[in-house]
């Protein structure tokens, strides 16, 4: 099985290598790529799509069908992690650990003991100990809820500032993260189970595809925004700019999804049950 | 014997949303309206925008940041005392930040000092403030950090301090004033 | 207005030269923390504020944003400074290392 | 005249970063390595709104200045919180 995996692997490392020698020179002026292509996006980029930031626009309206599939490239990842690492047989503990609120005390509870309810006074933690610590969790409760904010307008603003799905994408996906880190996987697994990251993963890169295939429903081909004109009220080039904005929420949505799905696998050993 | 228990059979994953939250988990409305107002001021700073579509784009982020996370900024339940608290905590700031540039001043005089190793005398020393409330105990720990030759170590949720000094006059200085300024913010 | 963002860039930068110095110099890395948690909040404090009073030395509704969304930055790093520093201080203690002290020294 | 001066501000911050390096590459523990990596980002973030007023965009740099102390202080406490658990004096023995 190995050999088969790794003579595949070599395989298709030759045919890549080989078809590099297809690519133009390194640097060369006559290029395709050179000549009129990224002259005609910097020239027409702002006309086309009303979007003054020339990378964003490049990204998600010229070379929409690369965008796509990096997310399905993220989803994947995830998909990969998940199937590797997880682990779907509980183990059975030797104890639950619970914490009292009030004062920090722990209590290990043996199996078979009698376990506190899960509610005003205690609530169950980690069955690894992780060491609560008041001051880290304090200040990050300061600062997730205007770091998801920051994240928000990074995926809003990726029209004129630097920024968009990707890159908001992963600053939400990291305030779940320093939830997580901050209190424990429990906590954090509280506000996005498993179940939902998995379904806002999918469900991102289905906004993408999905506002793809309307374009072809309008009359359209696969990602020209500009055939939702007829839909809405818009222009055909405000269309492009509102499509632009449509697919990075698809883009941020997949990524945050994946990047809480990864750490959640990674941080436990595909358990589920001890964080970081 | 009897059959092991499997502990887990009532924590599925997607049993998370019913299973009972712990306190403060249920935020009151006037939280959300509360980190609805604040994040919508971030906004418009962070933005700088001021046309319609991107301030609606405002109003949605707002509302997502608010259903999401009100809980996690403010589990207070006092919601008359947070102006208060709020203005008494910016009138303790210029004290603070009269107390860091001291200390900074301190630890550069430090660094830079030939002999430094026999001026500092590490020690670790502990003490049991009188501070209440995770929030008071956090002010506190970071302006013990940010202050002349302290560092705080660890801090229990009773208020029970271990802190790092890096001499033995910085640590004959703790508590003192600063506790006392800090738990009248929170009174 | 100038002049002052100058004075405040320099002075932050004497405050940075002293955190690195004081990372490289102090004897064990509790010693260590309070350079890097204190000398490097300053600085930024005082070369963030410089460039914020840059910004604002022509006085528009978009530079006074500019100018908040810096200061933003500082109020942000005064959270989380001291908290990085007590989570780093915290991990050696948990992990065993006792610091640094004369008295020990000494002894040896 | 101010462009020079933000010019030598951000070589010289450069240069100062020379020093948490060592730091970082030649520390005793992972804690002064952790230590230096966080005072190298620090100044990085100075040094991006300095970039920025440098290029006259400063309200684009400073939204990447800020992800980047985020990035940071996020680093910083998911590797101290990673030696707190698997390193810990404390840890309560589990029966594994």
């Amino acid at each position: 099985m190995k050999s088969i995996a790794l003579t595949s692997v070599a395989l298709l490392c030759a045919v890549l290598i080989y078809s590099t020698m297809g690519f133009p020179a390194w640097g060369d002026s006559d290029s395709p790529a050179s000549t009129h292509v990224s002259d005609y996006y910097i020239e027409n980029a702002v006309n086309d799509t009303a979007v003054p930031n020339l990378v964003t626009a490049v990204l998600a309206d010229y070379r929409g069908y690369d965008t796509l599939f990096e997310t399905t490239v993220v989803l994947i990842a995830g998909l990969a992690c998940f199937f590797l690492l997880r682990r779907f047989k509980p183990r059975q503990p030797q104890h639950r650990l619970y914490r009292h609120i009030d004062t920090g005390i722990t209590l290990i509870i043996e199996q078979g003991g009698k376990e506190p309810t899960d509610s005003e006074e205690f609530v169950r933690i980690d069955s690894r100990w992780v060491p609560y610590d008041l001051v880290i969790q304090q200040a990050s409760c300061l600062v997730i809820p205007f770091l998801q904010l920051f994240a928000l307008y990074v995926i809003a603003h990726g029209h004129h500032s630097p920024g968009g799905g990707f890159q908001g994408g992963v600053i939400f996906g990291a305030t779940i993260i320093l939830m997580a880190i901050a209190n424990d996987l429990r906590s954090a697994a509280r506000r996005v189970s498993e179940r939902l990251g998995a379904l806002m993963a999918s469900a991102g890169v289905l906004i993408y595809a999905g506002i793809g295939a309307l374009c072809i429903l309008l009359g359209g081909s696969f990602l020209d925004y500009s055939a939702l004109s007829k839909l809405f009220a818009f222009t055909p080039v405000m269309a492009r700019s509102h499509g632009i904005l449509g697919v990075e929420i698809g883009v941020a949505v997949a990524v945050s999804a994946v990047m809480i799905w990864i750490y959640y696998n990674l941080a436990s050993a595909g358990r589920h049950e001890e964080g970081l | 014997m009897a059959p092991p228990v499997n502990v887990f059979s009532e924590e599925k994953p997607g049993d998370n949303e019913k299973a009972p939250n712990h306190r403060g988990s249920q935020p009151r409305f006037g939280a959300r309206v509360l980190t609805f107002l604040v994040c919508f001021a971030t906004w418009i700073v962070l933005s700088g925008r001021f046309d319609l579509f991107h301030l609606a784009l405002g109003v949605i982020a707002s509302c997502i940041v608010s259903t999401i996370s009100a809980d996690i900024l403010f589990p207070v339940h006092e919601f008359r005392q947070l102006p208060k608290m709020f203005a008494r905590f910016i009138l303790y700031l210029p004290w603070l930040l009269y107390k860091v540039f001291q200390a900074n001043l301190n630890v550069l005089y430090l660094s830079f000092h030939p002999r430094m190793r026999e001026r500092i005398d590490p020690q670790i020393i502990t003490f049991q403030s009188k501070i209440k409330g995770n929030m008071a105990l956090l002010i506190f720990a970071n302006s013990i950090t940010l202050t002349p030759g302290t560092v705080t170590v660890h801090v229990s949720v009773l208020g029970k301090y271990t802190v790092h000094a890096i001499d033995a006059k910085s640590a004959e200085a703790l508590p003192g004033k600063m506790e006392r300024k800090v738990e009248k913010i929170f009174e | 207005m100038t002049v002052i963002s100058t004075i405040l860039l320099i002075s932050g930068l004497i405050f940075f030269t002293g955190g690195s110095v004081g990372i490289l110099r102090f004897p064990d890395f509790y010693a260590r923390l309070h350079p890097a948690g204190k000398l490097d909040t300053m600085g930024l404090f005082m070369t963030l504020s410089g460039m914020a009073v840059y910004v604002l030395s022509d006085f528009t509704v978009s530079a006074l944003l500019t100018a908040l969304k810096i200061m933003l930055i500082v109020v942000f790093i005064f959270i989380t400074s001291p908290t990085a520093t007590h989570a780093i201080a915290d991990a050696g203690m948990r992990a065993g290392l006792w610091p640094w002290a004369r008295t020990r020294e000494e002894e040896k | 005249m101010m462009a020079q001066v933000f010019f030598y501000t951000g070589i010289f911050l450069c240069v100062l970063m020379l020093l948490p390096l060592y730091r970082a590459v030649f520390g005793p523990t992972v804690l002064d390595r952790i230590i230096g990596v966080n005072a190298i980002g620090s100044k990085t973030t100075a040094l991006l709104v300095l970039i920025g007023l440098l290029y006259q965009q400063v309200e684009m740099f400073v939204d990447i200045a800020l992800a980047y102390a985020t990035l940071n202080f996020i680093a910083v406490l998911a590797t101290s919180r990673y030696f707190q658990k698997r390193k810990g004096l404390y840890e309560e023995p589990t029966n594994e």
